[in-house]
């Protein structure tokens, strides 16, 4: 196993007198997809909130690439390399989805405000090159052609891989993906899954908060199990499919009957019987 | 051809009710003489412009008359800080200007030959009331000290302590309040808790009245002095019986000034035009607009620079007294100092002496 | 300080907070319901001081009457200007930065209009309360301040309850929150735009003859008693009431105990260092209402 | 009961919906799908009078209601669920409830509901005095569900009811739709997890780009293979995250990874 | 496009015309002072409409300038441009006093902005060891460049002319670059902005930077053009009219403020003879034009010009609200 990207121990975050998460340790092997699954209100965009810095925690400790990061403001830790997209969409409305993509790169970049006032060499070099990047990043989610559109005249699914090009315009080391899938039907979301091992295969270790299976479970290589904001459980796409708590406080079964196996048919009913 | 002359001041915005004293005034005075001929066979044309009270606005407002309505002399404004700033322009372009309400002591000391004024400076006001409260009441001399914090107030202060220094006068208590404040309850306690004989309070009437009020509530008993803002009968209107037994100087009263010939006719006139007492913005603005027609008369030519010199020399009854000025362009009248006696302006140099 | 100017000063700075308070609800009320920034709320107030005083003039009306008269000037005047100006300008779907400046637009108006009809000079309100004062603890206490604090309690008293636990005044809230969502579930969302500026009106327009009786009516009155509401509001939590309630008492004592211990010449400076201090450590105020953003 | 007739309606200079006519028999669930941007929403927009139609004719029960205000149509128990949740931010999940009934034909019964709302998402109940812009996704999406109950519907509309849900939530809500239709309340669906559409309704309309290219029955569309290419398509994650079948080829319009 | 820098280019030359076609003192003094304005407008048009911060403390940083400038060549007798320079260096040492308060969103950093600008008028009016107090600073000398006197009407005109075409260019560079961009995203939202790499209170800070120095370059050059310095002209009612210039002119664009600007100075002066109806139909005039949306009176014209030349025949750019929270 490769060594741990990100890791987690005794996190803690409270609203008031609710716990969204409690004492959560976890960790993110570098270059994997990590899964991130759990009942809704499980803490699960919390979390996720809390490693990107949106939060701060009540407790605990964050460590990235080795390095104690709980204390760091949010944009220190995505020039840091830790990027994210989010669960309800925020693009920058008005700007042109290219414009939207170039402030992927703000974290990478370095020309101040003299060298815009004396149109330096470097910063023009630089913009050059952040347009570049940009217009490869919209290419790669397909987005190329709607490089001028302004971001809220596109369709939902669209905005969603506007704000996928951004966050991996800068070749992020971590990519936090808060239900990139919802709103996408089928089709769209297996498009999704292509996007996402492309991305890992980048060099880009993902965190993945989903509630599509058929996302999570082919792009994943390793689940963690949210509930009520502990760790419920944790491991490979199939021993989580068939873990009996998972299937009891998150998956059911009601209407995938059509096309699980009969195995795990049996094991639903198994955990049905326990409880 | 009509002979320009300029008129401004605030018509409107917060002083707006000044202004209007100064506009009416001057009208009179204008249309009576357009009916009798104008000067020389020629109609004055009055140019008024607001200048909202605003040294920015009266900049412009200054240069708009002097270079595009090309107005041999200027009259105006209101407030020191707006007659101020009018009178840099006067200077640059060269034209005479006759302050109407702005009696701080530097609108005329900057060496500016361009520019003169009405009312008497604050020094002057203030040192004559001095005087009297010497005269009048030789046992007191800590005074609390109240003013609005502004140019007026500041003005008013200053020239007090100055003044007082000569008889010992101590002030006690200083307390100031921004214009626009309606709640003096914090001063006058402080004023309360020290050991004044007297306070002097430095207000527009508007304010005034308030503190006279407030003073009253409040339960404190001393003598009061004030300024020349509140020598309006809108004060007595408005503080009620709260204004009875209240000093305060003035440079044009009703009360005091029924023995002057020009003053009578002059109240007479506008108490018949307007319905209603002129106050002394207006008498200040009567005086103004006819020593500049009288400068106009005087002059040999009709060009600034020589109606100024006229100007410089002119000497006539005004509605407070023989006018003339002095080498800086103050004029040398007397002032006059008024108590409020059951809701009525009385002469306070005929009091007797307070023992 | 001595205790007797402790108390006048308390009792001083409450009657003002009250008064801030009054014109903060409206202000906060209406970010509640149509997040608009209400710079003319103050004008409000002036026009309920006028018409109280001209209801007065009319008919030697007794106070509990001026009161009335005031309150349903400023309501009237609130409303009208809502159906005729903003309500237009949200129908252009303006950005609230427009509006925002359109209510300067409207206060600039108001104060011009108010300045021709009712003159540019203070006008004298009638002593509408018996002027002795009332004796209380073996205070003297001025029966304006007893009358300010008492309604102004009952009125604020009246709105916590009406947006915590009716379905209008929930409803209200809604349609400001989300109106397309609020139509969906019913809520004429035109209707309760209107209610609001309405309450907003009446209670500043009560405000008015509250100050007026306590000072006096003139046509500028409201522009820098609105801002210091607004700062007062902004104090407490924009768009939370009892935010207002409490922003507006907090703000009146500031002011008139800076004023007292501190300095008459910084005395709104003080206030304005207490509103950014308070900010630094609670960023949207007292009483925040704050949402998650992500 | 509701009848749409050759109706466009649009945003501006953009029209969403070409002549469309759909039709929803009283007491059924009637499923509408479609891809990303196809008019979904803009339908039921327009049904619930938030989008005036260019053209055409809405009938309610043989009532015309294509000119009246969306606090008219709530009056006839038409209640939409808009997409994206939209529950009030800054009002507790309780008055949210609240708002929910606001109509004066739901208010009598407010109570009772409100038990049931509870009943059917304890989650809820949990958190009935949090500010609902502090919830989850998901919980929103419970609570836009418990306000629309709220208001006593006749025609329900939801629109993405199982957006942003955990499977074992998206059960429940199909429950909750299978409920309604229990109690005689007729459902009209948009949803883009097409299966879970099609399995609840007795009608389906498919929509691109504004027009409607088929209506059937909605066993018949499960099987018309045209749907199941582009809304059913799914990918059996069963045997790929198994690694039955790691050579299989996905069929993508994506371009392949260059930049990363 | 070519077309923008030969808009530009010939729209100055209109303006380095315009002495000439209206040559009356008055005339172009008021020109002059509107060009200022022009400079105060660009100065609130990053804020408001970069960054989605409203101030109410343009003013204070405007008076900061005018005192600065105002006070070191009274006294000091330091050269024009270096009075210029120190106004716009003074008014951006003062905003950093700001910094604490950038964490601030929406309203709540607006009304912390007025209460800067209050404190800041109180210290103009009290202390009169610094300012000259509530009677002002005056005899403040005519401008000279290198012996060349600019104190004439025309000539200081064209100072300002070539002060708004640098101020001009030199936020237009900004705004276009990686800071404007990074303005531009945090104003429409902060968390995904920080989430992108954008350090929120320093941009912000840096943003509030700029545009006091800004406003303190108008301020210097209004000493010199007023000569005459008070602090009723720098209270926050001048903020508030800042504003106003920015958005009724459009706040999208700099040329929008500038049109705001020339707007707010020009039409009161227009109207100064209509005596007390004059603030009234200012009034009206900004409820009107507040109505014309966040591309404002410039959006119209725009679109009004396109369609006279059929550039894009009925292209009317359907307007969209602001990002500008409050
Ligand atoms: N700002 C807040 N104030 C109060 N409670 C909060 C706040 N933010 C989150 N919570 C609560 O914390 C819990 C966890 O929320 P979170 O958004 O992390 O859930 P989630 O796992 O992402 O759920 P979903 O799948 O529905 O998006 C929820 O119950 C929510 O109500
Ligand atoms: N407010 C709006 N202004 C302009 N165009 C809009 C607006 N809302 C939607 N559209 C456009 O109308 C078309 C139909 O949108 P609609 O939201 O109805 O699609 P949908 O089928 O619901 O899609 P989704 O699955 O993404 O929800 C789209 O092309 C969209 O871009
Ligand atoms: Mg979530
Ligand atoms: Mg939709």
């Amino acid at each position: 196993m490769t060594s741990a990207l990100l890791e987690i121990a005794g996190l803690t975050r409270r609203f008031g007198g609710l716990v969204a998460v409690r004492d959560v340790a976890m960790e993110v092997a570098q270059g994997s997809v990590h899964g991130l699954i759990g009942p809704n209100g499980a803490g699960k965009t919390t979390l996720l909130n809390l490693i990107s810095g949106h939060i701060p925690s009540s407790s605990g400790r964050i460590a990235f690439g080795g390095e104690e990061i709980t204390r760091w403001a949010v944009d220190r830790r995505a020039r840091a390399g830790i990027r994210r997209t989010f669960q309800n969409l925020k693009l920058f409305r008005d700007m042109t989805v290219l414009e939207n993509v170039m402030v992927g790169m703000h974290g990478e970049t370095h020309c101040e405000i003299w060298h815009s006032l004396l149109r330096t060499r470097a910063q023009r070099n630089e913009e050059a090159a952040i347009v570049e990047r940009a217009r490869e990043a919209l290419d790669f989610v397909g987005l190329l052609h709607l490089s001028d559109t302004k971001a809220d005249e596109l369709p939902y699914g669209s905005q969603r891989l506007v704000e996928m090009a951004r966050a991996t315009v800068a070749r992020p080391k971590l990519l936090l993906l808060d239900e990139p899938a919802a709103g996408l039907n089928g089709a769209e979301s297996r498009r999704l899954v292509d996007l996402i091992k492309a991305i890992r295969a980048g060099g880009t270790t993902i965190l993945l908060v989903e509630h599509h299976m058929d996302v999570v479970m082919p792009s994943c290589d390793c689940i963690t199990v949210l509930n009520y904001g502990q760790r419920l459980a944790n491991g490979s796409p199939a021993e989580i499919r068939a873990h009996p708590e998972v299937i009891k406080a998150y998956l059911g079964g009601g209407y995938r009957k059509r096309r699980t196996t009969p195995e795990q048919q049996q094991q639903m009913e198994l955990a049905r019987a326990a409880s | 051809d009509t002979i320009k002359i300029g008129v401004f001041g605030p018509f409107s915005g917060d002083a707006a009710a000044m202004g209007g004293s100064e506009k009416d005034a001057v009208s009179l005075v204008i249309q009576e003489k357009n009916a009798a001929g104008g000067i020389r066979g020629q109609q004055i044309e009055p140019v008024y412009a607001d200048d909202g009270g605003k040294p920015e606005e009266a900049v412009n407002t200054v240069k708009r008359l002097i270079s595009r309505d090309e107005v041999l002399i200027n009259i105006g404004s209101i407030s020191s800080p707006a007659s101020l700033a009018a009178s840099q322009v006067s200077r640059q372009s060269e034209t005479p200007q006759i302050v109407v309400g702005g009696t701080a002591q530097r609108i005329t000391t900057q060496g500016n030959k361009w520019v003169f004024r009405s009312p008497v400076p604050d020094t002057k006001l203030v040192s004559d009331l001095v005087d009297f409260i010497h005269d009048k009441f030789p046992k007191v001399s800590k005074f609390a000290f109240l003013y609005v914090n502004d140019d007026f107030g500041r003005g008013g202060f200053e020239a007090f302590k100055a003044a007082g220094a000569k008889y010992g006068f101590e002030i006690v208590d200083e307390e100031r309040y921004t214009r626009g404040d309606i709640d003096f309850t914090a001063q006058l306690g402080r004023i309360k808790a020290s050991p004044a004989q007297a306070m002097v309070e430095w207000s527009r009437y508007a304010e005034g009245a308030l503190v006279a009020k407030q003073y009253v509530q409040s339960g404190l008993n001393l003598v009061r002095f004030g300024s020349d803002g509140i020598a309006t009968p809108k004060f007595i209107e408005l503080a009620g019986s709260a204004a009875d037994g209240i000093y305060f100087t003035a440079h044009f009263s009703v009360a005091t000034s029924s023995d002057i010939p020009v003053a009578k006719e002059f109240v007479a006139k506008f108490q018949k035009a307007y319905g209603r007492v002129p106050d002394s913005y207006a008498a200040e603005a009567y005086d103004a607009i006819t020593m500049a027609i009288k400068a106009v008369e005087a002059s040999d030519k009709l060009d600034r620079a020589s109606i100024r010199d006229a100007l410089a020399k002119v000497s006539f009854d005004s509605s407070r007294g023989a006018f003339k000025f002095d080498d800086k362009g103050d004029p040398l009248l007397v002032t006059h100092v008024v108590k409020i006696v059951d809701g009525k302006e009385t002469n306070a140099r005929n009091i007797p002496v307070q023992n | 300080m001595t205790l007797d100017q402790f108390v006048q000063t308390t009792l001083g700075g409450l009657a003002i907070g009250c008064i801030y308070s009054l014109i903060a609800l409206g202000i906060s009320m209406i970010i509640r319901s149509t997040d608009i920034l209400h710079f003319a709320q103050g004008e409000m107030l002036m026009i309920g001081s006028m018409m109280g005083l001209s209801a007065y003039w009319l008919h030697n009306l007794p106070f509990v009457l001026v009161l009335l008269a005031g309150t349903i000037g400023g309501g009237l005047i609130s409303v009208g200007i809502e159906f005729f100006i903003y309500r237009k300008l949200r129908l252009l779907r303006v950005s609230l930065i427009n509006i925002m400046i359109a209510t300067l637009g409207v206060s600039i108006v108001l104060q011009n209009v108010a300045r021709l009809v009712w003159g540019s000079e203070p006008l004298r309100y009638p002593t509408l309360f018996a002027s002795k004062g009332l004796v209380f603890a073996g205070f003297a206490v001025s029966p304006q301040l007893v009358w300010i604090v008492v309604l102004s309690g009952l009125i604020m008293g009246g709105l916590i309850i009406f947006f915590r636990y009716t379905t209008l005044g929930i409803a209200m809230q809604a349609a400001a929150q989300d109106p397309d969502t609020a139509r969906l579930m019913g809520v004429n969302v035109d209707r309760t735009t209107t209610y609001t500026f309405a309450l907003a009106g009446m209670m500043a327009g009560a405000a008015g003859v509250l100050l007026g009786s306590l000072f006096f009516a003139s046509f500028n009155m409201g522009f820098m008693t609105g801002i210091k509401a607004f700062v007062a509001a902004t104090l407490g939590g924009l768009g939370s009431v009892a935010g207002a309630m409490i922003g507006g008492l907090v703000f009146g004592i500031i002011e008139t105990f800076s004023g007292m211990l501190i300095s008459t010449a910084y005395k709104d400076a003080v206030g304005m260092v207490v509103l950014i201090v308070i900010l630094l450590f609670m960023p949207s105020g007292l009483f925040a209402r704050d949402g998650r953003s992500v | 009961m509701l009848r749409l007739e050759n109706v466009s309606a649009g945003y501006g200079a953009v029209t969403a919906l070409h002549n469309v006519d759909i039709t929803v028999e009283e007491g059924e669930v009637a499923a509408l799908i479609g891809s990303n941007g196809a008019g979904k929403s803009t339908a039921l927009r327009t049904i619930s009078g938030l989008v005036r139609p260019t053209a055409g004719k809405i009938e309610f029960r043989g009532e015309a209601i294509t000119d009246l205000s969306p606090e008219q149509i709530v009056e006839r128990g038409i209640i939409h669920v808009p997409e994206g949740r939209h529950v009030f931010p800054r009002l507790s999940v309780h008055q949210n409830l609240t708002v929910g009934a606001y109509s004066p034909r739901a208010r009598a019964k407010k109570n009772e509901t409100r038990e049931r709302v509870f009943e059917l998402f304890p989650r809820l109940y949990e958190r009935r005095l949090q500010l609902a812009g502090s919830l989850s996704g998901g919980e929103q999406q419970m609570l836009a569900f418990g306000r629309a109950m709220m208001a006593q519907p006749v025609l329900l509309m939801l629109d993405e009811p199982s957006l942003g849900l955990a499977p074992i939530m998206v059960e429940e809500v199909a429950r909750a739709i299978d409920y309604f239709r229990t109690i005689g309340v007729t459902v009209l669906l948009v949803e883009q997890n097409a299966e879970l559409a099609l399995d609840l309704a007795t009608r389906g309309y498919v929509i691109e780009t504004g027009c409607i290219v088929l209506a059937d029955s909605s066993e018949r569309l499960l099987e018309n293979p045209k749907v199941w290419a582009s809304y059913l398509g799914e990918q059996d994650w069963e045997f790929e995250a198994a690694g039955h079948d790691p050579d299989r080829t996905v069929v993508s319009d994506l371009p392949v990874n260059k930049g990363v | 496009m070519r077309a923008l820098p030969i808009a530009r280019l010939t729209l100055l030359l209109v303006l380095a015309g315009l002495p000439f076609a209206q040559s009356n003192a008055y005339w172009v003094h008021v020109f002059s002072l509107a060009l200022i304005s022009v400079i105060l407008a660009f100065s609130q048009q990053l804020l408001v409409g970069s960054a989605g911060i409203v101030s109410l403390g343009q003013g204070a940083f405007f008076g900061v300038g005018a005192y600065t400038a105002a006070s070191l060549s009274i006294s000091a007798d330091v050269p024009f441009l270096l009075t210029i320079a120190a106004g716009g260096l003074a008014a951006g040492l003062s905003s950093l006093l700001l910094i604490p308060i950038v964490r601030l969103k929406g309203s709540s950093l607006a009304v912390a902005t007025l209460g800067f600008a209050i404190i800041i008028h109180l210290i103009m009016l009290n202390e009169d060891w610094l300012t000259g107090g509530s009677i002002g600073m005056m005899d403040i000398p005519a401008p000279t460049l290198f012996g060349f006197s600019l104190g004439g009407e025309v000539r200081f005109y064209y100072v300002c002319l070539i002060a708004v075409a640098l101020v001009f260019l030199a936020l237009d560079r900004i705004t276009h670059s990686r800071f404007g961009r990074a303005l531009t995203a945090m104003s429409q939202d902060e968390e995904a902005a920080r989430a992108s790499g954008v350090a929120i209170s320093v941009y912000k800070s840096k943003c509030f930077l700029i545009a006091a120095i800004v406003s303190g370059i108008a301020g210097g050059l209004y000493a010199y053009h007023s000569r005459y310095l008070n602090p009723n002209d720098f209270d926050f009612q001048k903020s508030i009219d800042i504003l106003i210039m920015v958005v009724i002119g459009g706040i999208r664009s700099l040329s929008g403020a500038a049109l705001g600007a020339v707007i707010v100075v020009l039409v009161p002066e227009v109207l100064r003879s209509s005596g007390e109806f004059r603030l009234l139909l200012f009034g009206v005039m900004v409820i009107v034009l507040a109505g014309t949306g966040s591309r404002g009176l410039s959006g119209i014209l725009i679109d009004l010009a396109k369609r006279i030349s059929s550039f894009r025949p009925g292209a009317g750019s359907p307007q969209k609200p602001s990002a500008v929270k409050l």
